[in-house]
């Protein structure tokens, strides 16, 4: 059943070398979370970005946390290019996957059937490939004359971590039309959610909140963390920081800038949201 | 370029130039999809609409106005997969005559000089949308290489690839040109006001056909320019606001 | 754009021969749609439940519009067996492909993102694997020894149709927690949508409708028809007539019992719904 | 049979009966899901949720009442391919031996002299869900054959296959049987009251294991029976309001 806890538990159930799946900076990222992972100095995780990320990517690779990112790309959109993430891959300090963002859709819809692969168009003749192991290239295994088609297999977190406005006190989270959310949730082993509120109702029990909701089955366990997703936005709730986020780029592009935004913003403040 | 076109090159901004540019690739299109962070493309798009009584449908990825995605990040890939976008716009940090993209980095692989953010969904919007217009304001020989580094996503495949789509377009601060899969090199179409082919070819890596006339790229004209100055500018101010506001001094109101 | 039209109008979309996908009779059936098509004659189906079908695809069977079944199962549920189905695949009078619920929701999600096919778990060893020449056991592709493992090839129905409690002026369409409607319209070439009313809204503009709205991008076509789902029901609306389907049950029993049931409710009928 | 359960006998309905041997076959599970038109596996899961304080969870396809799925029909195959479905129910208008499944007719294919409504999920769910559970309230050679006439889903796999779930029980309207994958044969675990291994043996169309000793299945207590009349009927009336009303004479208030 989903466990209600505080943000540190929560924090304390990504274990060092986790694969860890995150969703894109608009798509309500746990910042809250993000900044107790960092607190507990977790080590070494396999980070996967579906498919894309920025600010929480960039902070958990400049704080060490990081062994390898999967991705499709990372920057901080408006804001520029990721500093910190633009330095590791450059230096070498973590290794890089790079991926296409329907490869990862892909990859996580096979762990979500429990199929060992999913074929995806395209792809043929792009240098991702030939970087990439784990995809094969077959000729057209229908035998039809389809043509060369890449084959992904299935990718499967250990933890999804997301920000939602709203659980309910069934341990139901609101995904509203972010149903990248559920996909990830769904593939995942464990998936751990932060949340502004816990509402004394069932999600389930009305078709209009139903559609989007996911439902406690998959939800391993419950935060609360008011402004979890800042300096980030809430898509319908709050908008992001993008002053913050300007000031972020800035500081962060050099080392030194990021231990100082590090020092002021994540472990000086154990229980303030960044904003 | 003559008088007229002067005076109008001085009406307008340079973004407003590219998006009247744009806009007018995308007459007679069914739907047009606006990736993230593309605010000229996706004014690009809402003109075209506007003056198209409608149509183009134009689906912007980025924010909840004007995206019709219900059904998550994949959405949009499916979406291309399907076959129901006709035109989808593509950047590059480094772009060649064989109009290959690179969105990876510049010098080695995994370890580049320069990191650039990433392939996005470049590998597999390239193979399946039929019209892929590449959009490049920084015209220079960093840019538009003789070889990308690094291919993100291919110009053309061979012929046992399934490819319903790839470029047709390339699109610049300095020119408007196309690409042609069979002959796989870019041509120049026209050159923007104030920009002569010279500029073009000084500042590209890459070989590309020109033909004996090369026309100067029409500015917008004053309704397309009012247009774009209140109803897109409205519009778009709600996926981009930073945007609207610096170009079209359109203040949101929440 | 999506078209407001009439019911008759609607049917007419669907040509002879169609490949038509409906959806279970808990699903929004648009039973009213179905007395239309079936009124106008419409001959040669390939008709796919998504993944079992009941009253809808038996009428359509016995009303001789159908040319070939598959589906995963075909009955009436408290109500029995569906009888004119029965029939015909005994009377060889329809060309039946059997099939089981995941593998048609696999192959419409491989016509959904635009693949030839897709892989699916168990399967290996049923005689439905061996009486289907399209379905493929090949050993695993990927080369790391995971064995034998069936492909579906992608299904893209020419036309889907469904019944929805309400489409918005744009031509959106809630669909709720129906999300199986969703895959077939992305997977369709057409989708022809039945509703109670028409809303002057914007299902979109709103986190908490667009959860479950299927946006008119996917819709050809709509048109009023309250009451379109009965005698099944639409939940949250109304309920199935569970009587009048247990009448039907018996009534259809028999060619002649069936032809009867057809004068009375669908032929003579054309503007009511059955209730 | 000893007096003592021929009076407990006397106290409930063979759905009672049924739905208690269910139950006590559920103890241990995480998650138990149900298919859709299986009132009586319903009963028994809610019945287990309630005797163990809210485990296992349930999961019911058919209706809104404890239906968590809302990814529309393909979650629950989703679901179970993700191996978060423990037990699952499964029918056969033939079961077999080897623990074979028919739901497709008797007699050839693809003109079977009696036509079965299909296979539904079978092929998949008898696959991954670890503990599937076969009910055939109907104990008949015609039902419990010696060879089904189409395979909708095997009873076992070769080694080659994978296959992290299977058939484990068999409930019928006489006895309970367990399936042992690796000897692929049924063994008999008990005989519910008022009937004996003879006419199980009489009535069954496969050879299957007796052990020497073979116990009577145990009829539900009186708690159990008191908690399925109201507790249970009440719950599973918000999916089966018909069988609810007709079993245990619950109506259902709108």
């Amino acid at each position: 059943m989903t466990s209600l806890e505080d943000l540190d538990q929560l924090a304390a159930r990504v274990p060092d070398g986790a694969l860890l799946a995150l969703a894109p900076d608009y798509s309500w990222v746990p910042m809250a979370a993000v900044r107790a992972l960092i607190r507990r100095r977790v080590k070494g995780l396999h980070l996967l970005a579906v498919p894309i990320s920025g600010l929480a990517a960039d902070m958990l690779i400049g704080a060490g946390c990081v062994g390898t990112l999967e991705a499709a790309a990372v920057s901080l959109g408006e804001a520029g290019p990721a500093p910190r993430f633009s330095d590791a891959v450059e230096s070498g300090a973590i290794k890089m996957r790079d991926s296409t963002c329907p490869a990862i859709h892909t990859a996580l819809q096979a762990a979500e059937k429990g199929v060992p692969f999913m074929p995806l168009g395209g792809l043929v003749g792009s240098d991702l490939v030939s970087h990439r192991d784990d995809w094969k290239v077959v000729d057209d295994p229908l035998g039809r004359g389809g043509g060369p088609i890449v084959l992904l297999p299935a990718i499967r977190p250990d933890v999804v971590m997301f920000h939602s406005p709203r659980a309910d006190v069934h341990g139901n989270v609101w995904i509203g039309r972010r149903r990248e959310l559920m996909t990830m949730a769904h593939a995942a082993k464990s998936t751990l959610v932060t949340v502004e509120t816990v509402e004394d109702e069932d999600f389930l029990a009305d078709d209009a909140t139903a559609a989007g909701t996911l439902a406690s089955l998959y939800v391993t366990a419950v935060a609360k963390a008011e402004g979890g997703a800042k300096p980030l936005g809430l898509a319908g709730y709050y908008e992001r920081d993008l002053a913050h986020i300007r000031a972020y780029a800035k500081e962060a592009a050099t080392a030194e800038g990021f231990k100082r935004y590090l020092a002021r913003e994540v472990l000086g403040q154990p229980a303030r949201a960044a904003s | 370029m003559n008088e007229t076109n002067v005076m109008n090159a001085a009406r307008h901004s340079p973004e407003e130039f590219l998006i009247a540019t744009i806009a007018r690739l995308l007459g007679g299109a069914g739907h047009v999809a606006v990736g993230a962070l593309s605010p000229i493309p996706g004014c690009a798009a809402l003109l075209a609409r506007e003056l198209g009584g409608g149509r183009p449908r134009v689906s912007i990825i980025h924010g909840d106005a004007n995206n019709p995605f219900t059904d998550g990040g994949r959405e949009l890939f499916d979406c291309a997969g399907q076959g129901r976008i006709d035109v989808f716009f593509l950047g590059g940090a480094q772009i060649d005559g064989g109009a290959n993209i690179n969105l990876v980095g510049a010098g080695g692989y995994p370890r580049p000089r320069k990191r650039f953010p990433g392939s996005f969904g470049s590998a597999l919007m390239y193979f399946v949308v039929p019209k892929v217009i590449l959009f490049a304001p920084e015209h220079s020989r960093r840019v538009l290489v003789k070889k990308v580094d690094f291919v993100s996503a291919p110009g053309t495949s061979p012929p046992e690839v399934r490819r319903p789509g790839g470029p047709t377009a390339l699109v610049t601060g300095l020119c408007l040109m196309a690409f042609d899969a069979a002959t796989k090199r870019f041509r120049l179409e026209s050159v923007h006001p104030g920009h002569t082919v010279e500029e073009v070819r000084d500042n590209t890596g890459f070989d590309f056909d020109v033909p004996e006339d090369v026309p100067e790229t029409p500015p917008p004209d004053a309704d397309r320019l009012a247009l774009l100055r209140t109803k897109i500018a409205a519009e778009i101010a709600k996926t981009y606001p930073d945007f609207a506001a610096r170009v079209f001094g359109h203040v949101t109101i929440a």
